[in-house]
C-alpha cells in the first residue's frame, strides 16, 4: 500500500545535484505537477535525463529557463531556444543521443545489462570515444547504461498499490524510466482502489514505485 | 475533370515532392513521416489505402489533425502536435516504438535533409555552432528503417544540397534508398547517384546546374509521375 | 487487414528445417492448434526455440517425442523425459539457455540489437566458448541476438488489423518472439472487429503479424 | 495455547527450513520463490503480510492454489500449476519479469540447491549426464536478485550438500547471502561459512559432522526462532 503524497513533499525528497529521468515527449506524459514544484523550491544542479527539453515555457524546459539544471542528457532540445542558446554558449552542458539509444540505454540500466550493441550512431559523431565490437562481421557502439537518483513518472491512472497504466502516446519514455532509478515517483491523473486495474493493463508494476503524487486538486 | 496534376507546374514545390514520394508507398506498409516536409505525403494517399503511419513518440495508426476542440492531451506526433489515430491503432512506449525502428519492421521512413552526397550519405541534424537541436529519432530511422526516402529541396539560397560529400556531420553511414526533391528523382546506387526522374518541364541540365555532386544520368530521363496516389 | 487462416494452412507455410520461436511457458499461451497441424503434416528437421519443452503429451514437447524436432534453444526441457532421454543420448541437440538470457536474445534479434550484454551465466558453463567484454570493471557475457523463420504465437484475442492481446501468464515469450521472426503467425481464441481493443491494450501491433489462425471451432 | 511450533522437534524438515526462513521477509518485498521445497514458505507467512511474490513466467502477485473447478488455464505459477493472483497483482511478459529479476528489482529468492561451497557458490542445475533438465531462470535469479536464500536439506543419501568446493556445475558465481538447511542456517562471508543457528535440538558437532565444508562457528549458536512469522 502507498500513501499518495503531496507535490512539494516529492519535491523535497530531491537533493541539489540530484540525476533526474523526466518522462515525457515535449511535455506529453511529463510528470508536471512535480516540475512546477521543484521548480517552486529552486533545487539546483540537476542533471536532466529526458527525451527533450520542450519549450522555455512547458515541462523540464522551465527547469532550464530557471537556471537549475546543469547537465542534459536528451535525444534533442525540443523547441527551446534558451536551451539551445545556453548549450551553445557553454552554459549548459548537453549529451544527445540519438532516440532509441537513450531509450534502450536507460532500459539496460533498467534491467541490468551491461549495455546496447547498437548500429545507430555509427559513423556519425554519435561514436566518437565510444568501445566498438564486432559481431558476424557487423561493427555496433557499445552504449551505456543509464540510471537515475529518481525517476519522474507521469501516467494516466495509478492503484494505490502503485500499479501504473499510461494511454496513447503518453507512455513514451515513462515505463522504462520507472526500471532505472533508485527512487521512484509517480503522478498519476487518477488513483483508483486496488483491484480496479486488470492485471494486464499494469505497464508499471507496483513494486517498481516508492512514491505515489496525490491527484490533481 | 482536370485536377492539379494535369498542370503539375502549377504545383508547389512542396506538393511536387510530397505528392512524387506518395507513389512510393505501398499497401500494407509501415511508414514514418519526419517532421515537416515530410508530412505532407499523407495527404496524398487514397482513403482506404491500408498503410498504417508510425509516429515514434508511440503510436502506429496515426490519422489526421483533429479539428478545434476534439484535442487530446495525450494524443500528440512526433512534433508535439495534436494527432488523431484510426481504428486499429496501437500505442506503446519507446523503447517498442524505436524497437519497431531499429528492428526493420519499419518499411519507409520519409526525412527531411540538409545535404547528400555521393555515397548516398544523408546529413539533417545539425549545423554545427548554429543550429544544434539533436539528431531526436533521426540517426535509429537511417541506421534501421527498410528504406529511407530523403525529401528535400534541391538547393538552399541557391547553393546545392546534393553534394560529394557532405559537408555536414552526418546522420548515418548508411546509403538512403531515394532522394526527392522539387526538381528530381535520384536514387544512390554502389556506382553513384543515378537521376531516375524530372520534375515536369525540368530539363536533364537545369538539374546538373543544380547539383555539385557528380550524377549518372541514362540517354533518356523520364519525367514524374505525379498523378496517382498509393496504389 | 488480415484474413483468418486455417490451422493446415499455418502448418503448410513451414517448410522442413525451419527455425520456429513457439511462445508458451509449459504450454500455457503455445500455440496449441498450429503446433497440432504441424504435427499432422509431419514436416521434419524443425529447430523449435521456445522457453521449454513442456511435456511429451502438450505443446512443443509433442513435437519432440514424434521426432520433428532436431534442435531445441530452451531454458529448460520441461517435465519431458523423452527429451531428456534423446538429449543425453545424443539424438536431439539441445541448446540451453538461462530464461532472461533466452528472452533477452530474441528481444535483441527483433529490435535490432547486435547481441545482448549479460551477467548471468559467467563463472558458468554458460560461458564457454563465449566472448566477454568489461564495462566500468565488470564482466560481462556477449550473447547473440536469436530470430527465427517464424514465429508461432499464441494471444487470447486479436482484431482484424492482427492486433494482439495477452492474458495474465499466457504473455510470457510471446510479444518478443513476435518481433524476432520473418514470419509472424499468431492464434488467437478470439478475433474482435477493428476498434475493439484498446490501443493501449494492444501488445503486439498488427504490422509485426503476418498471418491471423481461424479462432477454434 | 500450544502450537506446533512449541514443539519444533515435531516438525518436519521441510516445514522447518521453510519456517525459518520466512522470517528472512519483510513487509513490502517482492519474493520469488523456486519450485519445490523453496514454495513452502509462502504459507509461513501471516495474512496481510504485505508482500508480494514473483512467478517468473510473468505475475507479480501471486496468490494461492485454486481450490478445484477455479483454475483458470492462463494463470499458472513458474512450475506450470495453476495460481491465482491477489487484488493488484501485474501481469507481464517474460523480457519485464526478468528485466525485474536482472535489474535487482527482486529483493529475495528463495531457490533450492544441490550444493554450496565455501566461496558461497550454489550448484542446482544439472548432474552432468544423467539430469540435466536446464536451468530455467536459476542462473538469472542468482545473478540479479537482491537476496539469495539457498533452501535444502542437509544432505542427500547421507552425503554433505555444503562442501569445500562444489563438484556439480555452478548456477553463478556470486555468494548466495543464506542457506537454510532442517539442521543449521549458515551465511557465507568473505571469511567463509559461517554457522548462524542450529535447529531446535541438534548439536553444533552434528551439524559439522553433516558438513564436508569448513564452517566458521562462534562459541555460542542460538537455536532457530521457529515461532514467528513474518513481520
Amino acid at each position: 500500500m502507498k500513501t499518495a503524497i503531496k507535490q512539494e513533499a516529492a519535491a523535497a525528497l530531491i537533493p541539489e545535484g540530484a540525476t533526474i529521468l523526466v518522462g515525457g515527449f515535449m511535455g506529453v506524459g511529463s510528470p508536471h505537477r512535480i516540475i512546477e514544484a521543484i521548480l517552486a523550491r529552486g533545487t539546483r544542479g540537476l542533471t536532466v535525463i529526458s527525451n527533450d527539453l520542450c519549450t522555455p515555457e512547458r515541462g523540464v524546459g522551465k527547469l532550464v529557463v530557471s537556471g537549475q539544471v546543469t547537465r542534459a542528457v536528451v535525444s534533442h532540445i525540443g523547441r527551446n531556444p534558451v536551451a539551445q542558446q545556453r548549450m551553445l554558449a557553454g552554459e549548459l552542458e548537453v549529451e544527445l543521443v540519438p532516440q532509441g539509444t537513450l531509450v534502450e540505454r536507460i532500459r539496460a540500466g533498467g534491467v541490468g545489462l551491461g549495455g546496447v550493441l547498437t548500429a545507430t550512431g555509427i559513423g556519425t559523431l554519435v561514436e566518437e570515444g565510444k568501445q566498438s565490437i564486432e559481431i558476424d562481421g557487423r561493427r555496433f557502439l557499445v552504449e551505456r547504461p543509464i540510471k537515475g537518483d529518481f525517476a519522474l513518472i507521469a501516467c494516466h491512472h495509478a492503484d494505490y498499490a502503485g500499479n501504473l497504466a499510461y494511454v496513447l502516446t503518453a507512455h513514451n519514455f515513462n515505463p522504462v524510466m520507472a526500471l532505472a532509478a533508485e527512487v521512484v515517483i509517480a503522478e498519476p491523473e487518477h488513483i483508483v482502489p486496488i483491484g480496479m486495474i486488470s492485471p494486464d493493463a499494469v505497464k508499471t508494476p507496483g513494486v517498481l514505485v516508492d512514491y505515489l503524487l496525490e491527484r490533481a486538486a | 475533370m482536370m485536377t492539379a496534376a494535369d498542370h503539375p507546374a502549377a504545383l508547389d514545390p512542396k506538393e511536387i515532392i510530397a505528392r512524387r514520394i506518395s507513389r512510393e508507398i505501398r499497401a500494407g506498409m509501415l511508414v514514418n513521416l519526419g517532421i515537416g516536409l515530410p508530412t505532407l505525403v499523407a495527404n496524398h494517399l487514397p482513403a482506404g489505402a491500408n498503410v498504417y503511419f508510425q509516429s515514434e513518440n508511440g503510436v502506429i495508426g496515426l490519422g489526421a489533425r483533429p479539428p478545434d476542440g476534439m484535442q487530446e492531451a495525450s494524443l500528440t506526433d512526433a512534433g508535439g502536435a495534436f494527432a488523431s489515430a484510426v481504428p486499429g491503432a496501437a500505442s506503446m512506449d519507446s523503447a517498442m516504438s524505436f524497437g519497431l525502428i531499429r528492428g526493420g519492421h519499419l518499411d519507409m521512413t520519409v526525412l527531411g535533409g540538409l545535404e547528400v552526397d555521393e555515397r548516398g550519405y544523408l546529413a539533417n541534424w545539425m549545423v554545427p555552432g548554429k543550429m544544434v537541436p539533436g539528431m531526436g529519432g533521426a540517426m535509429d530511422l537511417v541506421a534501421g528503417a527498410k528504406r529511407v526516402i530523403v525529401a528535400m529541396f534541391h538547393t538552399a539560397k541557391g547553393a546545392p544540397k546534393i553534394v560529394p560529400e557532405c559537408t555536414l556531420p552526418l546522420t548515418g553511414a548508411r546509403r538512403v534508398d531515394l532522394v526527392v526533391t522539387e526538381m528530381a528523382v535520384i536514387e544512390p546506387t554502389a556506382e553513384g547517384l543515378v537521376l531516375r526522374e524530372r520534375a515536369p518541364g525540368v530539363t536533364v541540365d537545369a538539374i546538373r546546374a543544380a547539383t555539385s555532386a557528380r550524377l549518372v544520368v541514362a540517354a533518356e530521363v523520364p519525367e514524374m509521375d505525379l498523378a496517382a496516389a498509393a496504389r
